[in-house]
């Protein structure tokens, strides 16, 4: 059962993509493209990879999407007719897949548990990580802990997008006098809602970020979903009013305080005689060290990603709003 | 049929990744491009969750009754790999949005022909 | 009284699916842009009220219940207020209902 | 302290500079802070050089996992060898662009653009220093972020273009390294190198791992500009701030060749990958093309920042070339020139920075009549070019001078005529600029007297360059003794046992 | 000379290859005025030269001197060693450097040239990686110095800074330094790799053991590979070269340079391949016969020339050649003539340069043509060219017979009757293209057409070039009748001998 749905949306993805290479809509393309994220994370779950489904919905098939449009709103929605031939790009293309599809000759089995892959490291992760960080999601204690050094590097590269996004779009500036065409103020049902929904939502993210060492979730996610609810609140009742609860500057300092954060875990636990990181260290229990630590990173990572994701949210739509004014 | 059926998951991931690919550089409207770099990325992301399932297995979260669990390791190197992806593809959408804006055209051979860039 | 939960949930779901996948033929078959739209959201809200609730039933009683419930809330409220916006967007923006469209042909037709 | 954790400092001290440098906010605090922090690591990036020479191996196991469970950093003369010419060029750069980047920079962002940097400068340590590889995805990723945003910070919009190609390449270049890094994953079931190494010796799924070498042996490539996957490279030096130009030639690239290096020999072992793959011939081709098609490029631009992009992508098949000839002397010619390398193609650009800070272009054309009006500029910029062209006491020479000894071992008399050919094509694009700065005389139309030095903390870090380019030219012990280690190091070191890490820390 | 007894001989390279290096940053110091500016020159000069003398004799007493500076590569290292070739050619270097001081004292002033600061400061650069040159111990700090010398000519070549100097620089840097890095670069570390040293070693450090084919490759490389020799087709860049202010010419193009080409030519030929090896590789005849052609062809297209100095050049280029075929002869005596040329061809082209700059002083007349009757009014400038003129010719009493006469003598033995022939040929070519212009400068009258200039503002030239140009002519002579100090000094390279191998 579970092969036949993985099979049916591995179809409903190649079809996706099949048809975003032919729409010359670049709307279409960008919905397609949040479909196809969508589908990707169904797969997700079928394959056992909640977290990451969790994930790939929130960020691929949201925030990226939501950007993309933002993208679209300022570039137009028709791609025009290139001159160039296709010849080489296919060939390249050919090349390459054939060169995959080569190397999966020798692959193990799809789904065999004697495969090396989950014979060598893994089975530490599945059989001590309950012991030795005492959480019941391996994922997250393969994350923040085993792997912490890589989520911090993650932390650090959303921290980078960020500033690439304000060194290239700028912020709105706080406090200006509201642009007579933001928000959607003939929308009263829409406002009353968002009014409505807005506050589930963060708890929603509160939820998601405390509760992910027991279930799928963790600081990415809430970071997204909290960031989320304050994007619609921005659209709903426009940009000056969301940059009035939140200010771009403030986002900005709270980026970076995720990531001090983040690493003043790791430099408190070289304090304390271990090795960067080491939550160990922590407490004089080893296990109860490991959940001070776990807690504060997924904590340093939510604030990065929220304030992060907002902020980038902030510059785009800013810039859509200059560009109603003129 | 063995082979196929045990394989066909890997062959119908690399042909996501080539659509993927295949966009990213025919594209010739940027924001198709990156639509098709993000494509690219996802089907990667694929590949290392099919790697990391175990046939019978369920989520890598500690349940009663459950001895089997999916490998957890792809997952979290996916997880990371996906908000690399969504920071990329912001700096990319943030730089469209300026090219627009400083030639007019988001297609890549309206702003060849403007400037004689290298 | 386990199986008779099974068979409800079973047909709660089976209809749920059915009106699910009648809203998207909905969305292709009809001919403009308002009957789509409510096409695709009637039809939701019930698929997603029937299929919630056959859930609910092959669900253990505990904190997973709260949660689906939340769902069913939480898409009570957010499917039918997303076509809502769609609808008078596209009534903002000048799209005509087909009954609109038809009265415009009769008086274009009329002066001839 | 300091000493247990020297190997985790000169990533954790940008890393943590970056947000800090964010908050500062003024510009001139942050540039303070952020040269200040880029001496420090670059202090310590010393340190741990002089320790892993002594010592051998360091291994670090960030919190406190052992490898393979955890992520490990993994110092060796080698990689220790590429950090110091990072973090000083770091350094210097910086202290270079105070100056430089408030003339090509709005003052908004100029903080943004330190914070960049150290970013960058923290995803360079990252990847130089980790033994994992997919966290050398991710610190790749921190770095290539960082770096297309200086890229755009120009003023000029073409750098927007070329920081969008430099975007998209990037990308599929790193994807194409995590494509590689599934499947090796995949047979192996190990992420940390040394593991995988031994690991890919008794995997059965030889296809898999072969196609995994390859897809990250293209990624790499990409990333490196080896050719024919150079185009990102010229317009992304050409229209970047000149600043970043300085720093990305003399240390992005160079860090993505060590990357190769470290996957060739320490992931997949020499035998594999030269003898049963042939991976050499095919780099050695390679190589050589580049070093002449875009040598003969480097010639016909007008252009002198693209000229010198050209340049280092002819420079970048110099290391390559290197390494394809499969032997200690061979890696250690490419050890070397990607220290040398960064040493002069770092003064070059600053020279030009400084010529456009004055004159405002680098056409060849503005180049004239320098000579008199910035003296010091230019012998900056002459000795430098020297050094490119490979005259005897300057670094260029030892470079050149290894790698033909490297050709002449292997009996590969051709490609040690080669080498030296390609010098000569150095001379012609190199002689051009000289002859406009020195023989030409200013136009008039030009204001002539506005012309003048650049301020001194523009020219302190670009002489120290030069006199680095001297002095390492002279004074050879500590490139070839660090290197000449590295490389045989690299070399024997195929089959070392996991557990033999944590004593020889 | 016993001004530096007290001096460790080894510092007497140091110093001797300081000096001048140090005399450039003095220049530059007192570059604001040009009288202390010129006087450190002189100084300098003049203290260089007695460095040499005290090196001269400490090597003639049989001493021997070496020094090592620094290790560029494991087991590779600058490093000096005194031998008697390098005396030879340092002496005539140090010599020289005094001589043209003075005589470009009085040309740069007399011409009213630029930059004259830049002028001398290369100058003592140039002179000093000419001694770092004589005295190298390897073919590494050779080559490093040679390329050390090309870069610091090239502004003097490019002196006038006009189109004309910037085309003749850049023949000039491009052909010696493409050569250089393609061939000799290369044939260096081939031999390093061969062999494993690179130090200058009395018969050779190749030997049987060595392939024969890949051996004569070297060779080729070599001889191309140091530019500086000029032997064609890569003597293009120096005619070039002549676009320089005279005094360079002189100095740079009749001494330092050029010489230190054949000079490292030589160098190779008997330090690095050895005498007896050269025998038997199969490219020694072509090279030989390619220098025999030089020496043809570039006489003939001597007369052609009408400009002085480019007719001087090309006499350069072919009497270049001379040395090469003495050095590829292979036979003692040949060497040595070879070696002998060195210092005799010094002397004499020197004069000739020297008296083509008073001309172009006093008169501002490049063009032979213009040159009729000219003896009448610079009497003394055009006796000392006809003196330079019977030297490069080879007759007595002037220097240059010796060295003709062992090389002549050294074909003989080797049985190379062509060579024989072509000396003879080339010493009539020489006297076809060169006494013409003393004979008609003295004995032509002018017709009384068209003047050209007005005599009556043509004087000798000024003060200091006419004892420069006096000097060296006199040497000419000395030389003659004194030759013993530098043939006994031939005879203390081993392998090289006057005498013959019998």
């Amino acid at each position: 059962m579970s092969d036949f749905i993985d099979l049916v949306l591995l179809a409903m993805l190649a079809l996706t993509g099949l048809r975003i290479i032919f729409l010359k809509d670049l709307f279409a393309v960008v919905m397609l493209f949040g479909i196809y994220s969508f589908l990707t994370a169904l797969i997700f779950i079928n394959l056992d990879a909640v977290d990451v489904a969790f994930t790939e919905a929130a960020v691929g098939a949201g925030i990226s999407s939501v950007l993309m449009l933002g993208t679209l709103a300022l570039t137009g929605r028709e791609e025009k007719e290139s001159s160039h031939s296709s010849i080489l790009p296919l060939i390249v293309v050919f090349i390459t897949g054939a060169a995959l599809i080569y190397g999966t000759l020798d692959m193990e089995p799809f789904g065999n548990p004697d495969n090396p892959i989950h014979k060598h490291v893994a089975p530490r992760y599945i059989e001590d990580s309950p012991k030795e960080i005492g959480l019941p999601n391996m994922v997250t204690s393969v994350l923040a802990s085993y792997r912490g050094f890589d989520t911090l590097g993650e932390v650090v590269v959303v921290f980078a997008a960020l500033i690439a996004v304000l060194s290239l779009l700028g912020v709105p500036k706080e406090g200006q006098e509201k642009a007579p065409a933001s928000g959607l103020k003939s929308h009263q049902v829409l406002r009353v809602v968002a009014k409505l929904i807005i506050s589930p939502i963060i708890l929603f993210a509160l939820y998601v970020q405390f509760h992910g060492d027991f279930g799928p979730g963790g600081g990415f996610q809430a970071g997204v979903i909290a960031a989320a609810a304050l994007i619609l609140y921005a659209l709903v009742f426009g940009l000056p009013n969301a940059v009035a609860v939140i200010g771009p500057r403030f986002l900005k300092f709270m980026a970076a305080a995720g990531v001090l954060l983040y690493a003043s875990v790791g430099f408190f636990s070289m304090y304390k005689g271990g090795n960067f990181l080491d939550y160990n260290k922590l407490a004089a229990d080893p296990v109860a060290g490991q959940h001070y630590g776990i807690l504060i990173i997924e904590l340093g990572v939510g604030i990065t990603v929220f304030a992060v994701m907002l902020n980038i949210y902030y510059a785009f739509g800013n810039q859509v709003e200059r560009s109603n004014i003129q | 049929m063995n082979f196929i059926l045990d394989h066909y998951n890997y062959w119908i991931v690399v042909f996501l990744m080539m659509t993927g690919f295949y966009i990213v550089i025919t594209a010739n409207n940027l924001v198709k491009k990156i639509v098709g770099l993000n494509v690219f990325q996802t089907s990667v992301f694929i590949l290392y969750i099919s790697e990391a399932k175990v046939s019978g297995g369920t989520a890598p979260i500690v349940t009663e009754g459950a001895t089997l669990y999916s490998n957890p390791l792809p997952h979290v190197l996916i997880l990371t790999a996906i908000v690399v992806g969504v920071a990329v593809t912001a700096v990319g959408l943030a730089l469209i949005v300026r090219i627009k804006r400083a030639y007019g055209t988001v297609e890549e051979n309206e702003f060849k022909k403007m400037d004689d860039a290298i | 009284m386990l199986l008779l939960l099974d068979i409800i949930s079973g047909i709660l779901l089976v209809t749920g699916v059915f009106f699910g996948l009648s809203g998207a033929v909905g969305v292709f078959k009809l001919p403009n842009f308002f009957t789509r739209v409510h096409a695709a959201s009637v039809t939701d809200s019930i698929a997603v009220i029937l299929i919630v609730s056959g859930l609910v039933l092959q669900t253990p009683l505990g904190i997973n219940i709260a949660k689906l419930l939340f769902i069913l809330v939480f898409l009570l409220i957010t499917s039918p207020t997303a076509s809502h916006a769609l609808a008078k967007s596209a009534r903002h923006g000048g799209l005509l209902t087909m009954s609109e469209l038809e009265k415009g042909d009769q008086e274009e037709k009329a002066p001839k | 302290m300091l000493e247990q954790h020297l190997a985790a400092l000169p990533i954790l001290l940008p890393l943590i500079a970056a947000p800090i440098a964010l908050i500062l906010g003024r510009s001139s605090f942050s540039w303070a802070f952020a040269t200040l922090i880029s001496a420090c690591a670059c202090l310590f990036a010393w340190q741990l050089l002089d320790l892993a020479l002594a010592n051998g191996v360091i291994s670090y196991e960030v919190g406190g996992w052992p490898p393979p469970w955890g992520i490990e950093l993994r110092v060796d003369a080698a990689n220790a060898f590429v950090l110091l010419a990072v973090s000083a060029l770091s350094t210097l750069v910086l202290l270079y662009s105070k100056d430089s980047i408030e003339k090509e920079i709005e003052a908004s962002k100029h903080t943004l653009y330190y914070t960049a940097h150290l970013l960058c400068f923290a995803g360079l340590s990252g990847i130089l220093l980790t033994g994992d590889a997919f966290n050398l995805f991710v610190f790749l990723e921190i770095s290539s972020l960082a770096t297309y945003t200086m890229v755009s910070l120009a003023s000029d919009r073409r750098s927007l273009i070329a920081a969008f190609r430099y975007l998209v390449m990037g990308t599929i270049g790193a994807t194409f390294i995590l494509i590689g890094v599934g499947l090796l994953y995949m047979s192996t079931g190990t992420l940390n190198m040394l593991d995988l190494a031994n690991r890919i010796d008794i995997a059965e799924s030889g296809r898999t791992i072969n196609t995994g070498l390859a897809f990250i042996m293209v990624g790499v490539s990409i990333k490196l500009a080896l050719f024919p996957l150079h185009m990102w490279l010229p317009s992304a030096y050409t229209y970047a701030p000149s600043a970043v130009t300085a720093f990305l030639a003399s240390t992005a690239t160079k860090v993505a060749v060590y990357v190769m290096i470290r996957f060739i020999f320490t992931v997949f072992g020499v035998d594999h990958v030269f003898g049963s793959m042939g991976m050499d011939l095919i780099l050695m081709a390679l190589a050589i093309v580049a070093i002449f098609k875009c040598s003969y490029k480097a010639t016909v631009q007008s252009d002198v920042k693209t000229v010198l992009a050209y340049s280092s992508v002819a420079q970048i098949g110099y290391m390559i070339l290197g390494i394809s000839l499969v032997s200690a002397t061979g890696l250690m010619a490419g050890l070397i020139h990607i220290f040398n390398h960064a040493l002069m193609k770092g003064a070059l650009f600053m020279a030009v920075g400084a010529v456009f800070y004055r004159v405002g272009s680098v056409d060849i054309t503005a180049f004239r009549g320098l000579g008199k009006q910035m003296p010091l500029t230019m012998a900056a910029f002459t000795i430098a070019g020297l050094s490119i062209i490979g005259v005897p006491l300057t670094v260029g020479f030892v470079s050149k001078w290894y790698l033909v000894t490297a050709a002449l071992e292997q009996n590969q008399w051709i490609v040690a005529a080669l080498v030296l050919g390609g010098s000569l094509l150095a001379v012609i694009y190199i002689g051009r600029i000289l002859e406009a700065a020195y023989f030409q005389e200013r136009p008039d139309s030009q204001n002539t007297t506005e012309i003048k030095e650049v301020p001194w903390l523009m020219l302190a870090p670009m002489w120290a360059l030069v006199l680095a380019n001297i002095y390492f030219g002279v004074d050879t012990s500590l490139t070839t003794e660090a290197a000449s280690s590295a490389a045989e190091w690299l070399f024997q070191n195929n089959e070392m046992p996991l557990g033999n890490q944590a004593e020889a820390k | 000379m016993n001004l530096w007894q007290g001096i460790e001989p080894s510092q007497l390279i140091s110093l001797s290859i300081l000096l001048p290096f140090v005399g450039a940053l003095l220049v530059i110091a007192t570059g604001k005025s040009p009288n202390l500016r010129e006087a450190v020159t002189l100084i300098t000069a003049i203290v260089l030269f007695t460095v040499v003398l005290a090196i001269y004799d400490y090597i003639s007493q049989g001493g021997e001197i070496g020094l090592e500076l620094i290790e560029l590569f494991p087991g590779l290292s600058i490093s000096f060693e005194v031998e008697p070739l390098g005396v030879l050619f340092a002496l005539v270097a140090s010599f020289l450097w005094i001589v043209t001081s003075v005589y470009a004292i009085g040309y740069m002033r007399g011409h009213n040239e630029l930059n004259q600061t830049r002028f001398f400061c290369c100058f003592a650069l140039a002179i000093s990686s000419v001694m770092a040159i004589c005295f190298s111990g390897n073919l590494l700090t050779l080559f490093i110095f040679y390329e050390v010398l090309t870069l610091s000519t090239y502004p003097l070549v490019t002196h006038a800074g006009n189109d004309a100097a910037k085309k003749g620089g850049r023949i000039y840097l491009g052909i010696l330094l493409s050569t250089s890095i393609a061939f000799l670069l290369f044939a260096v570390m081939a031999t390093y790799s061969l062999t494993g040293t690179l130090d200058f070693r009395a018969g050779g450090i190749f030997d049987d053991s060595h392939n024969k084919i890949v051996l004569s490759v070297l060779l080729v490389l070599f001889c191309y590979g140091i530019g500086k020799a000029a032997i064609m087709p890569f003597h293009r860049w120096l005619p070039a070269a002549m676009v320089a202010p005279t005094p360079v010419s002189a100095l740079l193009h009749a001494v330092a340079v050029v010489k230190a080409g054949v000079f490292s030519i030589l160098k190779v030929m008997i330090y690095i391949f050895g005498l007896d090896e050269l025998k038997d590789l199969a490219t020694t005849d072509i090279m030989l016969y390619i220098g025999v052609a030089t020496i043809l062809l570039s006489s003939c297209i001597a007369m052609t020339k009408d400009n002085l100095k480019a007719r001087l050049a090309y006499s350069t280029v072919s009497q270049l050649s001379y040395i090469v075929v003495g050095a590829l002869l292979a036979s003692s005596i040949a060497s040595a003539g070879a070696a002998l040329h060195i210092a005799t061809h010094a002397v004499g082209k020197i004069t000739l340069f020297f008296c083509a700059g008073a001309i172009m002083v006093a008169s501002h007349k490049k063009n032979i043509s213009e040159m009729v009757g000219l003896g009448r009014q610079m009497p003394i400038t055009m006796a000392a060219f006809a003196i330079g003129a019977i030297s490069i010719i080879g007759l007595p009493p002037m220097a240059g017979t010796w060295s003709k006469w062992y090389l002549t003598i050294g074909a003989l033995e080797a049985d190379k009757l062509i060579v024989v022939a072509a000396l003879m040929i080339s010493s009539l070519l020489n006297i076809a293209y060169l006494l013409p212009i003393p004979v008609k400068a003295f004995f032509n009258t002018t017709t009384g057409e068209a003047e050209p200039w007005s005599w009556s503002e043509t004087r000798e030239a000024p003060l200091p070039m006419l004892i420069a140009l006096s000097v060296t002519s006199l040497c000419c002579l000395v030389l003659f009748f004194y030759p013993q100090p530098l043939i006994d000094l031939v005879n203390m390279i081993p392998g090289v001998s006057t005498q013959g191998e019998g």
